[in-house]
């Protein structure tokens, strides 16, 4: 009886797949149900921000780079900000820096808000992603009240902010974070300790340290392998050294802390809610900017601690009212390139694939730009 | 340490690899020659006051004058930022690939490929990223690209 | 033992998604029940009209045009003989708008606002192009804080505004009586512009 | 009114109707023929109004659990939704890829449908409401439900796409690794009862407390085990890889569209009735119950349990295929086995009411 010859056969996941966040391929070579290869093929969503916003005054440029990362397109608005203020060396009032806190942890919550919705998704539970999005609704009505648009902000402008926020802004937004802090315990009883939920995270997807590293992966995924490195404490910027918060921890890098990892984050953020809402000083929102803004020839690379790990804009600017080159970097690029090395030759079934895929909370727009 | 103390560092150690250019704000840029490239960032990696172990970006970009590849790195442990670039002229750039010393260069240097026509020398698996397998019109990103169904913005 | 903690943590979390059987729904039914957008929100652009007069705010200064990240708004407004520009068509192209709010930001006239109106999704694209008559229309039931210095000087008859001082653009009737020859003539440079 | 109330047991009415069948003068064959169609269409179209309302009610019930209102477009609370999506599937064009399988991908369909269909004989509805009350009543059973594994592989196979048949392969892996706990913890109760009949069964839970439920050291762990090894029959979301939606993208139904699939999806929802209607018949005696008619608590238990099955999959994630083949034989079958033993030494030392 001949021997039974079996081979490899690859399957393709993607690009229109149920759980690749947006269009990602993923060239799977499969041994039965175990993943032997996966290979990433990117580049379905690439929009050319960066070509266009070389023709594009810097104002206009916001709103092209809100649609650069839509999860969290506060960091976005504010990353380019940031980039041109540092170039023209604007001196930002104190209630627009404390403001843009305000919103960018915010838009931080909606965004772990969503990533624990689609990991239970993911895994087949499908309530707490219902739940997820309905706490974000209430994040997403503050951002509606103040800046008029629930998911393309446009808010936080070179120099300051655009308006200044309604009287009922501070009530609301400390209830909601009253309210979102209560229904962690909702995510935490469903999944947390569930049996089915821990054989499926616990122990799968080791990132290893060092190897994330070279990788450049960063944020939650790279703080899940215990190396405690956040923007916000170790390159500060803005006023982020006002507020008392803990850098989310954990030690042994699997699927499992990379979860937990980032309910600590939404933890840590309503708590500098809430003290930049104590502190909110009066002031105006905006420094005077010219319309045509011109910022001196030169050159400056910028980064903050996105909801994905480290989002950085290397601008380039000659003097003239159009930048000359805006490279974006988002923290879902190296995760993705990260993603085979993880799963390389460790015999993961294609569900694991699946649960590794969404912890990494990798989003296709900030890969393709 | 703080940006002075590094810039004054890597002047005394790295004597004529890097050269500072004086861009006046908070990191130090220096540049650095094509051909030690590989070298310095080793160097950059391993020495152990600075321990370079991140790459937070790289990417060219295209003054119209000259092709600049430029290199941000932060070491994880030691809070340090600096960023580094390489001139190249426009007819056929090349620039050696620094996955040996940073992995994380891998995709970045296969879109600046596709994107810049910066050849990169004996990258791991050099393949088009971003553009499709059968684009054959140019290299978008630079500055003289043009092409039939491109549209700029009304000059106003 | 383990057996028994899973057991209980299973029962828990079914606990948890049973209570909200009971739980009022969140969710609103469409088209009974709509959304009303909070004060300030950027829905689609309109074209604002003088309270007493009715005409259009806009003095074609083109600065919301210069201002519009995706050249979505399209300006047809030639200089008159008398070097004043006379407004002839105001398109916007909602396809190409992507909402931002700059062009209010720019117009220093009060003549342009973002409504918070959201339903006009149109069977076809070219209908998603609005000519001026249909956003002054959309306009006219959205109230708006006039923040423009009075030109005309403090007399107390309201009346038909003084022509000389009055530098609001052209009364809507004279654009009308140009449109029917040429509609909406495009100017060569923005016929590059709407890619 | 508690006269009224008993007075509704339907088996008067199908007594009345044979009687009146067989005063016709038609001959024995011909009448008992005749009745015998007659109740397969009735059957046929109660379980068919059944899978339809189940649909609905777990759209429904989903939604509350979500905090949304679940259909609410046609009809009251959209009570002929199910029936809109019936017609909108049955005049769906059925698109088929040619380099299926001829045969296996056309009859698959079918032979899930009929499997759902055949283990409603000898369910008892109620007070004498059998179709045929066989004396191998639970095994016959058994036997009929395991049809759908061949089903699920034939639909694998035939649809001759990679996610098929790794759809249909897990299926066929988890349906036959949960048939064993599943016939142990059936076994328990077959000890008590002494006979294989369903209606020897739910005779046997008369008065309330001694339904299998209650007789303490093994009944509740036998209808634990029971529990969890039929919602792996019934492909349900603990355990429901075959079609896994987040891996697979459909499983094994991912290549049919149209008819084929509204039966694979109304005989999905039949497994979960039948498995919930075993479950009452053994361990919640059946259609005993004081006042109302034996047929409405048939139905009210069995709907209680088909929530408690909806509730597991609207909570839980889903298992992973190695896990799940580890959880039935190294945890489930010994538990059922000593379950088994303990039963049988207290029927054998008398410890039992």
């Amino acid at each position: 009886m001949p021997e039974l010859r079996t081979e490899e056969f690859q399957i393709n996941m993607g690009p229109h797949h149920p759980s690749t966040h947006g269009v990602c391929r993923l060239l799977l070579t499969m041994d039965g149900e175990k993943v032997v290869e996966a290979v990433p093929y990117v580049g379905y969503l690439h929009r050319a921000i960066e070509k266009i916003c070389e023709n594009r005054t810097y104002h206009m440029c916001i709103p092209i780079l809100d649609r650069f990362e839509y999860v969290t397109s506060m960091s976005c608005n504010y990353v380019f900000s940031l980039a041109a203020e540092k170039l023209a060396r604007i001196e930002v009032p104190e209630r627009a820096e404390y403001l843009r806190v305000i919103m960018l942890e915010l838009n931080r919550i909606a965004s772990h808000l969503i990533f624990v919705g689609t990991t239970a998704m993911d895994l087949g539970a499908l309530t707490p992603f219902l739940y997820g999005l309905r706490e974000r609704e209430l994040i997403m009505d503050l951002f509606e009240m103040t800046c008029g648009q629930r998911l393309t902000y446009n808010y936080i402008r070179i120099g300051g902010v655009s308006r200044d926020i309604p009287p009922q802004f501070v009530p609301k937004c400390r209830e909601a974070v009253r309210i979102i802090g209560g229904k962690l315990a909702d995510y935490e009883g469903i999944l947390n300790e569930n049996p089915i939920w821990l054989a499926r995270m616990k122990g799968i997807g080791y990132a290893d340290p060092q190897q994330a590293i070279a990788w450049g992966v960063s944020g939650p995924v790279l703080r899940a392998s215990g190396v405690k490195y956040d923007l916000r404490r170790d390159d500060p910027y803005s006023i982020y050294d006002k507020f008392n918060f803990d850098v989310a921890v954990r030690w042994n890098g699997d699927n499992y802390d990379r979860f937990l990892v980032r309910i600590d984050e939404i933890r840590q953020s309503l708590k500098i809610i809430s003290q930049a809402l104590d502190g909110l000083p009066e002031g105006e929102t905006r420094a005077k900017v010219k319309a045509r803004f011109k910022p001196p020839a030169g050159e400056v690379y910028v980064r903050i601690e996105n909801s994905r790990g480290e989002m950085g804009v290397y601008l380039v600017s000659d003097g003239s009212e159009k930048p000359v080159r805006v490279k974006t970097r988002g923290g879902s690029y190296n995760q993705l390139q990260f993603l085979p090395e993880i799963v390389r030759g460790r015999g993961y079934l294609i569900a694991d694939l699946v649960a590794i895929f969404a912890t990494f909370d990798v989003i296709m727009p900030e890969v393709d730009r | 340490m703080t940006q002075q103390e590094l810039t004054a560092y890597i002047q005394s150690s790295f004597e004529g690899k890097l050269t500072l250019l004086d861009t006046g704000r908070a990191e130090p840029m220096f540049e650095v020659r094509p051909d030690d490239l590989l070298e310095v960032a080793r160097r950059l990696r391993d020495d152990l006051q600075l321990k370079f172990d991140y790459l937070c970006n790289m990417g060219a970009s295209d003054t119209r004058e000259r092709l600049e590849v430029v290199y941000s790195i932060a070491s994880t442990t030691r809070r340090l930022r600096m960023d580094f670039k390489l001139v190249l002229g426009y007819e056929n750039p090349a620039v050696e690939s620094v996955t040996p010393v940073w992995p994380a260069a891998n995709w970045y240097e296969r879109e600046m490929n596709e994107l810049f026509g910066i050849e990169v020398k004996d990258h791991p698996d050099m393949r088009p990223l971003l553009l499709p397998e059968d684009w054959d019109q140019g290299y978008p990103m630079l500055k003289n690209w043009d092409a039939p169904d491109f549209v700029r913005m009304p000059e106003l | 033992m383990g057996v028994l903690k899973d057991l209980k943590n299973l029962i828990l979390g079914m606990g948890i998604t049973g209570k909200h059987l009971g739980r009022h729904a969140v969710t609103i039914q469409y088209p009974e029940e709509r959304w009303t957008m909070p004060e300030g929100s950027r829905g689609i652009v309109v074209l604002l009209s003088d309270k007493e007069t009715g005409e259009l705010n806009c003095t074609s200064c083109l600065l919301c045009m210069q201002a519009c990240p995706t050249a979505a708004i399209r300006i047809d407004a030639p200089r008159g003989e008398d070097k004043k520009r006379r407004l002839i068509s105001f398109d916007i192209d909602f396809g190409l708008c992507c909402f931002c709010g700059l062009c209010e930001e720019a117009c220093n006239f009060c003549a342009l606002k973002m409504a918070p109106k959201y339903e006009f999704s149109t069977l076809t694209k070219d209908e998603l192009v609005w000519d001026m008559k249909k956003l002054q229309e959309m306009g006219r039931d959205v109230d708006y804080v006039d923040t423009r210095k009075k030109k005309k000087p403090k007399e107390s008859v309201p009346g038909p505004a003084a022509p000389k001082a009055d530098t609001v653009a052209s009364p809507p009737a004279n654009a009308e009586s140009a449109k029917p020859e040429e509609p909406k003539p495009e100017t060569p440079e923005q016929e590059e512009g709407n890619g | 009114m508690l006269l009224a109330l008993m007075s509704l047991e339907l088996v008067h009415i199908f007594r009345w109707a044979y009687g009146l069948l067989a005063d016709t003068g038609l001959p024995a064959l011909w009448v008992l023929l005749i009745s015998y169609a007659l109740l397969g269409a009735i059957m046929f179209g109660v379980l068919a109004v059944l899978a339809l309302f189940l649909v609905w009610w777990e759209r429904k019930i989903a939604g509350h659990i979500q905090q949304r209102f679940g259909p609410m477009r046609n009809g009251w609370h959209g009570w002929y939704q199910t029936i809109a999506d019936a017609i909108k599937l049955l005049q769906k064009e059925d698109v088929t890829i040619d380099a299926r399988d001829r045969f296996i991908f056309f009859w698959a369909p079918v032979v899930c449908f009929v499997a759902a269909f055949l283990a409603y004989i000898c369910i008892p509805f109620g007070n004498g409401l059998i179709v045929a009350d066989l004396n191998i009543g639970i095994l016959y059973i058994m036997a009929v439900t395991t049809f759908t594994i061949i089903a699920l592989l034939m639909a694998g196979w035939g649809s001759n796409n990679k996610y098929a048949l790794l759809g249909g392969m897990r299926s066929a892996a988890q349906v036959v690794s949960y048939e064993v706990p599943m016939v142990a913890s059936i076994l328990t109760v077959i000890i008590y009862v002494g006979s294989l009949s369903m209606v020897d069964i739910v005779a046997s839970q008369q008065s309330f407390f001694t339904w299998f439920i209650f007789r303490v050291p093994f009944g509740p762990i036998a209808f634990l085990t029971y529990i969890t090894a039929a919602t792996a029959e019934a492909n349900r979301v603990p355990f429901d890889i075959p079609e896994a939606e987040q891996e697979l993208v459909a499983g094994f139904n991912v290549e049919y569209s149209g008819m084929k699939f509204a039966m694979f999806f109304l005989a999905e929802f039949l497994n979960m009735f039948t498995v919930s209607a075993i479950a009452v018949t053994l361990f919640f005696g059946g259609w005993n119950g004081p006042w109302l008619p034996s047929w409405l608590w048939f139905l009210g238990k069995t709907l209680l349990v088909v929530l408690l099955l909806m509730l597991f999959r609207w909570t839980y994630p889903r298992l992973r295929v190695d896990q799940l083949m580890e959880f039935a034989w190294k945890f489930l079958v010994p538990v059922t086995f000593g379950n088994l033993i303990l039963a049988a030494l207290m029927k054998y030392l008398g410890w039992y009411w």
